[in-house]
């Protein structure tokens, strides 16, 4: 953590309005860290024309979010923007550049190579099917390659979950939202456990079940109910 | 407790011990070092003590007058163009030899 | 130095052949003033033109996106996601005039609002897929996986589950091409980004049942509504081909505080 | 009143500062470490000749002692990157002698130092006219004047930047090639690979 | 020159190359042995000068135990084309290596060793170029084995 | 010619400046009170730091938004009014980010080194004269302590690169290193020139002493050029583009500060912009007359319309020129080689300098305008 | 006999040479593959002796993907996306390569219209590449600016293929037998228009970069390469042209319309990075006359001679097409069974693999930063190279 962080939540916790005072510190935070994206472009292949460069490009400007201060130190940069498939030869320094990011880092995989091994998937020796198979990854774009938009939307979405699902008190651990668009009254607190579950243990999902299984999904269709009757 | 302090204004004879201790500390880097850069370090020390002794008698000997002001300068210069020639022959030596530690330079041939 | 750069055409035999060719050349290098001149010059024009682009605001290309979203406008050939053609233009409308007024109740998003709504009009789903799987052959990286059944009514192979892999599409086009029927075209959605990547496989057909005509050759209400059957998001399993590398540490989610100790050891093997 | 408390203040601190940091720069294992040190002694000697109210001379110091002379020292220790130049030592021995030749050197100073009657005039002020009386004393010819010393550390100086250079100029090794971005040399090595089969530019020099 | 002539001189210079069937220009065949000899005519002979080796890559036939090197060769003097094959067995491919004559040939034969299994001999430097040094295995081989790699569902 | 003629032999206005420093009024009431002496003392630190910080964000918008002009674009827009609170959410980022520091580093030396190179900004913010009434302290040592203190900056540089323990940190410092020290002999020889027509070394007394004229006109060709070579030694003391030569992205990553991260990369950061500022209102100052309004010779009606504007302002839209000239070069040039550099500096500025100084004897001497020289 | 096969270790690790002088201190530094230099994922390990680069020792892989190995899965229909993937700044020509191989071989005829379309088509990409490669050369050499200038002319001529084709980069657009589809009826008015702005554009390169005097410096007389050698090693396009051989498969084996055209194969006769610098500059000006004599008069007819779900098998044997793409010739190897509709054995000759390597024999004795000019008038695209 940062120079001024490190025990810092814990002892202004234990004052009274301390608990409250993080959580407005959070949101600051928070909403400091997801419009200061600085990115480290690993771009490998086509996907680093589109998202690398065009998007910094003057026609869809990258610096409007502020994320324009590519920093080619990884030290220095907050988000890794994986642009292009991963080879076996490159992942162990694809994860060594990831494990030289300093905290909080963020990682977006862009384009279906970075996804899933994409094009290569099948009969390719070499190409790792997916990035998140050597980082975690945040946040998913597809595409192939994705417009510069399409970048944008999911920068968008990323700093969703920063500004949605982090708090000092635990750093490095993200919450992410388990869909793209969340209903009104559902509460993050209610799907980080599934997500996490989900995340941890498991390698294929049905998505329907578990939308229907979980408690907020009650919520979903009775917010849906009601909006069909009015 | 200022008055006690103005008494303990500081006059010549402390300036001048102060000198006198950056010149031994000095003296006592360049007895105990063997590394040749280190011994250029402490030869800085004390010639800067020794521009210090000339500033400090012509602050309190002739304060109207600069030429002790004047040596000082010249003593920083030398100190200059000592530390040039002294790092070149180190930087050399080190080239030739792969060693910066004067106990071994014992012999002239290169 | 700042030569003169000539370009100058000529013709010149080359592997058996006269070809025109345009030869870049540099003069001497000019005199030691004419040197500092021209470069002076040369740096000066180059201020200017960037001044120039500094004092003109039109010179500004920029689209903003999240902005512009509601005007946003994208070729009518762009290749973005596939999706099932739904003819039945009629039901097409009332649903769209229905998600409409939800999303303006809710104050949603339109697309939330048609993500939301399940209980609907079943003829807009009437398709043009046959289930011939001919886009399944043509799909170079298996993208597209295209579940037939027998059909209880027709007795003929009909389609089940229209299976899209949007994480690993390439979105090359072949598919579209290769329909025979005209079942299925690319629009220009492009606002997929999710947290989960499972999330991005998609069941394109929202009913299980015969081509549109088929259906509507059926003069029965209650038999055509037999003859098809609701399909929702895809609900089946998912093949992610997922290996760990050898030589890697599993990857863990969230990351724990103790991945330094990975770093030297990463370092020591790598450099 | 004042002023000469905090004169006495400043003086007591300074003075402390400058031997501790004179001590570790003498002391210290790690080259670089002595050499900041020397530069934060040397840097504050500076505030010690202010305080003797020799302005120019501290800003000479600076500019000299830390803007060059220990920019040097850190660039020659960096330049010769190797462990035996990063740390240096003492033997226990070399201390014990080498202390206390210091601090017998030191008690003698210091005695004859106080011993010594010297004209002292404390209470006259500089006239506060120093760089231009410093400038007319180095241009004067007479018997005041600096001119012949000051023209002399000038050609020393200039010795030295000279025979710095030609000492730890690197010879250069045989196979290095010579590349300056010169104009007519591009074409010259053109004509020269035209003859021969390899083209790097350090064929002109085998 | 017409291909029919290419291939009549290329004949009376090295007799014992075949003419190859089956190929869009001029090709001849040639035996690994000779293929250096070969080559250096091909190069360096005054209506040949074929000073450009556009591409030089490996056919695997497990079913005929040989490896099919095609050597393609374009003069920038004449203006020709040539395609030179040369068999290797399976068993022991060992080719010599052309690198000498044409300098880019030490980085292609390093690709067709990486991927194809082909040794070169005399080759200055022979390593893995798109591949880590400790893989096992060439891909490109037909028979090539890889538990990572998955079959395209049909 | 006749134009500069006029305009070099200005007249006397009637205002007469007496420029006080904070550090003169601090002196005065020591007799006083020692409370007030403190008080001006934590003034003194208290605008500093605030200019410290309110200049690097400022800068730093500035430098994005002209940055994004240039090049068809529009900068940051989605941080408040206009992005206006972009740098502001990039601090606060900062200092919460993981402070990271090599396992194989010289720790100590490490976390100092940001602090050594923030400190000569730090320092030279305190010597400028703002305004004739805003200004910590006015040596009258204060060109020689500016060209001195340049080499704290240095060692800060230095210090970075070797502590790293990383072979670009490394060779970034070393270019540094040797960059700055070369050009930093061409500025000086600029600012003699000043100093010669000047008759001082205090930067107020620089200020009076341009009265009657800005020197980068009032001092004939040497004037001018002088200006000139200060402008491009400085750029390149700044390590900025067409001289950024120790952080060139395309060979040396980051350059000196590879290894850094969150605040302590943020100071190094602010360090250049802040220095960029200083060197900008340097120019100003020496050059450009700091805060001394615009006079043409005897419009005794245009010059008392000019005298109404502040003097900080005056002083602020010179120096604003000054770093837009400096931001001008960056989104225009390419960088230059390491040779090419030197080559610049030891054969071109350098014997340039020394020439102009030459002809600035010249001028002095012959007194070619009638200027008083010194007091 | 025994064929001795070294590893990248024994190389770096190799000791110095026996007479090799005491003094030198050289050391290695990798560049890449994520290095700002590396664009994209090329390593280079270079020997440095202080700022001399002694030896430069590529290596590429770092995006093999095994495309020829899945090609052999492939039919001849689903090959041409995977040629997107290599040069992807030259796909439209990569595809063109893949047809033209395919009609030759088996036979297909296409007509005028398609040819023209075609040459239009990719005479805009090489336009399209090579100012993203201008922007990208100035990037490199510090000058941001003209990365953005670069990009915003790259940006303008994407549009007209978003219009056309529908993708921004992966086109997949010349198919075997003709294309994806046809040409909107405003393509020729929108291209016109698009012309004498592209031409003013290529003026504002020349007063932004060529005309500086510090990026002339920094190219000229550096990295110097002659014809002779630039051959032996391999290189075509732009690399080889520069040195005064002027290959341009468009002239010396026309294909498509270029045979109905006139314009110049652009030629240096230095062989240095400036030369390779204005050759690009100056093919943007030829590119823009190609269209200019084309745009006017497309033929009429169908935009396709076979219908997609057409069976295609090549007979047995050896086929070979290339075209000359923004980086040179880029060539297709089939090798058929004359039984399967996909190809036994498919080879890529890539432009890029065979212009790499000159840098070994261009670098050494220059600076890392003259390095750095060197790779970017290579104009390298790694995933061409690694494939």
């Amino acid at each position: 953590m940062g120079v001024a962080l490190g025990k810092l939540p814990g002892i202004v916790e234990r004052f009274p309005g301390g608990a409250m005072a993080i959580t407005r510190l959070d949101a600051a935070i928070n909403l400091a860290r997801s419009n200061s994206l600085w990115p480290l472009m690993f771009g490998t292949k086509c996907c680093a024309i589109e998202m690398l460069m065009a998007t910094g490009a003057s026609h869809h400007d990258l610096a409007r979010f502020g994320a324009e201060v590519a920093r080619a130190s990884v030290r220095q940069a907050d988000l890794m923007v994986i642009a292009g498939a991963i080879v076996k030869k490159m992942a162990p320094r694809m994860r060594l550049l990831y494990e030289q990011m300093a905290e909080p880092r963020y990682v977006i995989a862009t384009g279906s190579c970075a996804i899933s091994g994409g094009p290569f998937m099948y009969n390719s020796y070499t190409v790792v099917r997916g990035a998140d198979e050597v980082v975690p990854v945040d946040v998913y774009v597809p595409g192939c390659p994705p417009r510069p938009e399409a970048f944008f939307w999911g920068l968008l979405t990323l700093q969703r979950m920063i500004r949605e699902g982090e708090t000092i008190r635990e750093p490095g651990i993200r919450r992410k939202p388990v869909m793209a668009a969340l209903p009104e009254d559902v509460s993050l607190h209610e799907i980080r456990a599934e997500i996490r579950a989900a995340l941890a243990n498991e390698n294929v999902i049905d998505v329907t079940q578990a939308a229907n299984q979980k408690p907020w999904a009650r919520k979903v269709r009775e917010w849906i109910q009601r909006a069909s009757l009015r | 407790m200022t008055e006690m302090l103005a008494r303990f204004a500081p006059g010549l004879q402390e300036w001048l011990v102060l000198c006198a201790v950056l010149y031994a500390i000095g003296l006592y880097g360049l007895l105990t070092r063997r590394n040749a850069i280190a011994l250029l370090m402490a030869a800085e020390i004390m010639l800067n003590a020794a521009a210090l002794n000339f500033v400090v008698l012509n602050r309190f000997t002739s304060p109207q007058l600069v030429d002790g002001h004047v040596m000082a300068l010249f003593v920083v210069v030398l100190a200059a163009a000592e530390i040039v020639v002294g790092m070149a022959i180190v930087v050399a030596l080190y080239r030739i030899r792969n060693t910066v530690d004067i106990s071994h330079m014992n012999y002239m041939k290169g | 130095m700042i030569h003169a750069i000539k370009v100058a055409q000529e013709e010149r035999l080359f592997a058996g052949k006269s070809v025109s060719v345009a030869v870049i050349t540099r003069g001497r290098p000019p005199g030691y003033l004419r040197v500092a001149f021209s470069a002076v010059t040369g740096l000066l024009r180059g201020l200017w033109l960037t001044l120039g682009y500094l004092w003109s605001p039109e010179a500004i290309v920029t689209r903003q996106y999240p902005e512009n979203r509601a005007t946003l406008q994208l070729t009518e050939r762009f290749r973005g996601n596939l999706r099932f053609k739904f003819p039945n233009e009629k039901a097409q409308e009332d649903h769209a005039a229905f998600i409409e007024q939800l999303a303006h109740e809710t104050q949603t998003h339109a697309h939330v609002a048609a993500d939301l709504v399940r209980e609907e009009n079943e003829t807009r789903w009437y398709h043009n897929c046959t289930g011939c799987g001919k886009c399944q052959e043509a799909c170079p990286n298996a993208s597209i996986k295209v579940f037939t059944r027998q059909g209880e009514i027709l007795e003929d192979r009909e389609v089940d589950r229209f299976v899209w892999r949007l994480d690993s599409c390439m979105f090359c086009n072949a598919c579209v091409q290769a329909c025979p029927w005209d079942a299925i075209e690319m629009t220009g959605g492009f606002e997929n980004a999710v947290y989960d990547r499972r999330l991005l496989v998609y069941n394109l057909n929202r009913l299980a049942g015969p081509r549109i005509n088929y259906i509507e050759e059926e003069e029965n209400p209650d038999v055509r509504k037999r003859m098809v059957e609701r399909r929702d998001r895809y609900g089946g399993e998912v093949p992610l081909n997922g290996f760990a590398l050898p030589n890697l540490p599993p990857v863990t989610t969230p990351m724990e505080s103790g991945s330094r100790a990975i770093d030297a050891d990463a370092q020591a093997r790598l450099t | 009143m004042i002023a000469d408390a905090v004169y006495t203040v400043m003086f007591y601190g300074f003075s402390a500062a400058v031997v501790i940091l004179a001590l570790a720069a003498v002391n210290m294992r790690q080259l670089l470490r002595a050499a900041l040190a020397l530069m934060g002694m040397l840097a504050l000697s500076a505030a010690l000749y202010i305080m003797l109210r020799a302005e120019f001379l501290a800003g000479v110091q600076i500019l000299v002692y830390v803007g060059g002379i220990v920019v040097l020292i850190v660039f020659a220790i960096m330049l010769t990157r190797s462990s035996e130049l990063l740390e240096d030592l003492p033997r226990t021995s070399t201390r014990w002698y080498g202390g206390v030749a210091s601090i017998l050197f030191m008690l003698v100073a210091c005695g004859a130092l106080c011993m010594t009657p010297f004209p002292v005039q404390s209470n006259a002020e500089p006239a506060g006219d120093e760089i231009r009386k410093i400038g007319l004393a180095l241009l004067e010819q007479g018997s005041s004047g600096y001119l012949l010393p000051f023209e002399l550390i000038s050609l020393l100086l200039l010795v030295a930047v000279i025979g710095g250079t030609v000492i730890a100029r690197k010879t250069r090794p045989r196979n290095q090639p010579f590349t300056t971005g010169g104009d007519l040399h591009g074409e010259a090595i053109v004509q020269a690979a035209r003859g021969q089969g390899d083209v790097t530019p350090g064929d002109r020099h085998s | 020159m017409d291909p029919e002539s290419l291939l009549a001189l290329v004949e009376t210079e090295h007799p014992s190359i075949r003419r190859r069937s089956h190929a869009d220009r001029p090709a001849v065949s040639v035996p690994s042995g000779e293929l250096l000899a070969v080559m250096t005519t091909l190069r360096d002979h005054a209506d040949l000068r074929f000073d450009l080796l556009l591409t030089l890559t490996a056919v695997d036939f497990p079913g005929e135990d040989r490896f099919e090197l095609l050597y393609r060769l374009y003069s920038t003097v004449h203006g020709l084309w040539l395609i030179v094959s040369s068999d290797v067995p399976r068993s022991r491919p060992v080719a010599p290596s052309v690198s000498s004559l044409w300098p880019i040939a030490e980085w292609q034969e390093r690709e067709a060793y990486d991927l194809m299994g082909v040794l070169y001999d005399n080759h200055p430097d022979l390593r893995r170029v798109f591949l880590e040094d400790d893989w096992v295995g060439y891909p490109l081989r037909k028979d090539y084995q890889d538990e990572y790699m998955l079959e395209l569902p049909k | 010619m006749q134009f500069v003629h006029t305009m070099a032999a200005a007249a006397a206005t009637n205002t007469t400046w007496t420029p006080q420093t904070l550090a003169d009024r601090a002196v005065d009431s020591v007799p006083h009170s020692l409370w007030l002496t403190a008080g001006y003392f934590l003034l003194a630190v208290v605008g500093v730091a605030a200019l410290l910080s309110f200049l690097g964000m400022a800068l730093i918008y500035i430098e994005r938004k002209i940055a994004a002009h240039f090049q068809c674009r529009l900068g940051p827009t989605r941080v408040g009014p206009f992005g206006l609170l972009q740098t502001l959410a990039d601090t606060l980022k900062l200092v919460f980010k993981e402070d990271f520091v090599p396992p194989k580093a010289d720790r100590s030396l490490h976390m100092l080194a940001p602090f050594l190179a923030l400190l000569v900004p730090v320092v030279l913010l305190a010597l400028i004269p703002y305004s004739p009434n805003v200004q910590v302290a006015d040596l009258n040592i204060g060109i020689l302590f500016i060209t001195a203190i340049g080499g704290f900056g240095v060692m800060g540089i230095l210090i970075a690169g070797w502590s790293s323990n990383n072979k670009w940190s490394m060779i970034g410092a070393m270019r540094a290193g040797a960059q700055i020290i070369s050009y930093e002999l061409s500025a000086t020889l600029a600012l003699l020139v000043v100093v010669l027509f000047s008759g001082t070394m205090s930067l107020t007394g620089i200020v009076l002493s341009q009265q009657e004229g800005w020197w980068i006109w009032r001092g004939h060709a040497a004037g001018f050029v002088a200006f000139l070579i200060y402008l491009v030694a400085s750029t390149a003391d700044l390590n900025r583009t067409p001289f950024d030569i120790p952080e060139g992205e395309s060979e040396l990553t980051a350059g000196f500060h590879t290894e850094y991260s969150g605040l302590r990369f943020a100071f190094f950061f602010l360090a250049e912009f802040i220095n960029m500022f200083t060197v900008s209102a340097l120019t100003a100052t020496l050059f450009l007359g700091g805060w001394m309004p615009f006079h043409v010779g005897d419009w005794t009606g245009f010059n008392a319309a000019m005298d109404t504007i502040p003097p900080g302002i005056w002083f602020l839209a010179k120096t604003t020129a000054v770093i837009f000239v400096i931001m001008w070069f960056r989104w225009t040039f390419p960088r230059l080689r390491v040779d090419q550099l030197m080559h610049l500096e030891w054969k071109v500025l350098l014997p340039l300098g020394f020439a102009n100084l030459f002809v600035a004897a010249v001028v002095v001497l012959t007194e070619l305008y009638p200027f008083p020289l010194g007091k | 006999m025994t064929v001795h096969v070294r590893t990248l270790d024994e190389l770096l690790h190799a000791p110095l040479e026996a007479d090799s002088d005491l003094t030198t201190q050289e050391y290695l530094v990798n560049m890449g593959p994520q290095h700002p230099i590396a664009h994209g994922s090329l390593r280079v390990v270079v020997r440095l002796d202080g700022e001399t680069v002694k030896e430069v020792i590529p290596v590429p892989g770092y995006v093999h993907r095994g495309v020829e190995k899945m090609c052999e899965h492939l039919n001849y229909r689903q090959v041409i996306p995977y040629t997107d993937r290599l040069d992807y700044l030259s796909a439209i020509m990569n595809n063109w390569a893949v047809a033209k191989t395919v009609e030759t071989a088996a036979g297909i005829e296409t007509n005028d219209r398609i040819e023209v379309i075609r040459t239009i088509m990719a005479e805009l990409q090489r336009l399209q590449s090579h100012a993203l490669w201008w922007g990208v050369t100035g990037m490199d050499l510090g000058a941001y600016t003209a990365f953005l200038y670069g990009f915003r002319e790259r940006e303008i001529i994407g549009e007209i293929f978003e219009e056309t084709i529908g993708a921004r980069l992966t086109m997949n657009y010349i198919q075997p037998g003709g294309l994806m589809y046809d040409i909107k009826p405003d393509f020729a008015a929108k291209v016109k228009k698009l012309l004498p702005y592209l031409k003013d554009c290529v003026e504002q390169y020349e007063t932004l970069l060529s005309g500086n005097v510090i990026f002339q410096e920094r190219l000229r007389n550096v990295g110097i390469v002659d014809g002779a050698r630039a051959v032996a090693l391999g290189c075509t396009g732009p690399v080889v042209r520069a040195s005064g051989v002027p290959l341009d498969l468009r002239a010396t084996e026309p294909y498509g319309a270029y045979g109905k055209v006139q314009f110049n194969v652009v030629v240096g006769t230095v062989g240095d990075c400036w030369d390779r610098y204005y050759v690009r500059l100056e093919e943007m000006r030829e590119s823009i006359r190609i269209i200019e004599q084309l745009i006017d008069g497309i033929p009429d007819g169908p935009y396709s001679t076979i219908r997609y779900n057409v069976e295609l098998t090549l007979p047995e044997g050896i086929h070979y097409g290339q075209v000359e793409t923004a980086r040179g010739a880029f060539g297709v190897l089939i090798v058929s069974d004359g039984k399967r509709e996909i190809p036994y054995r498919l080879h890529f000759r890539s432009p890029n693999f065979n212009n790499l390597w000159v840098v070994t024999a261009m670098a050494p004795g220059w600076r890392i930063a003259d390095f750095i000019s060197i790779q970017s008038s290579l104009d390298l695209v790694i995933p061409d190279i690694d494939r």
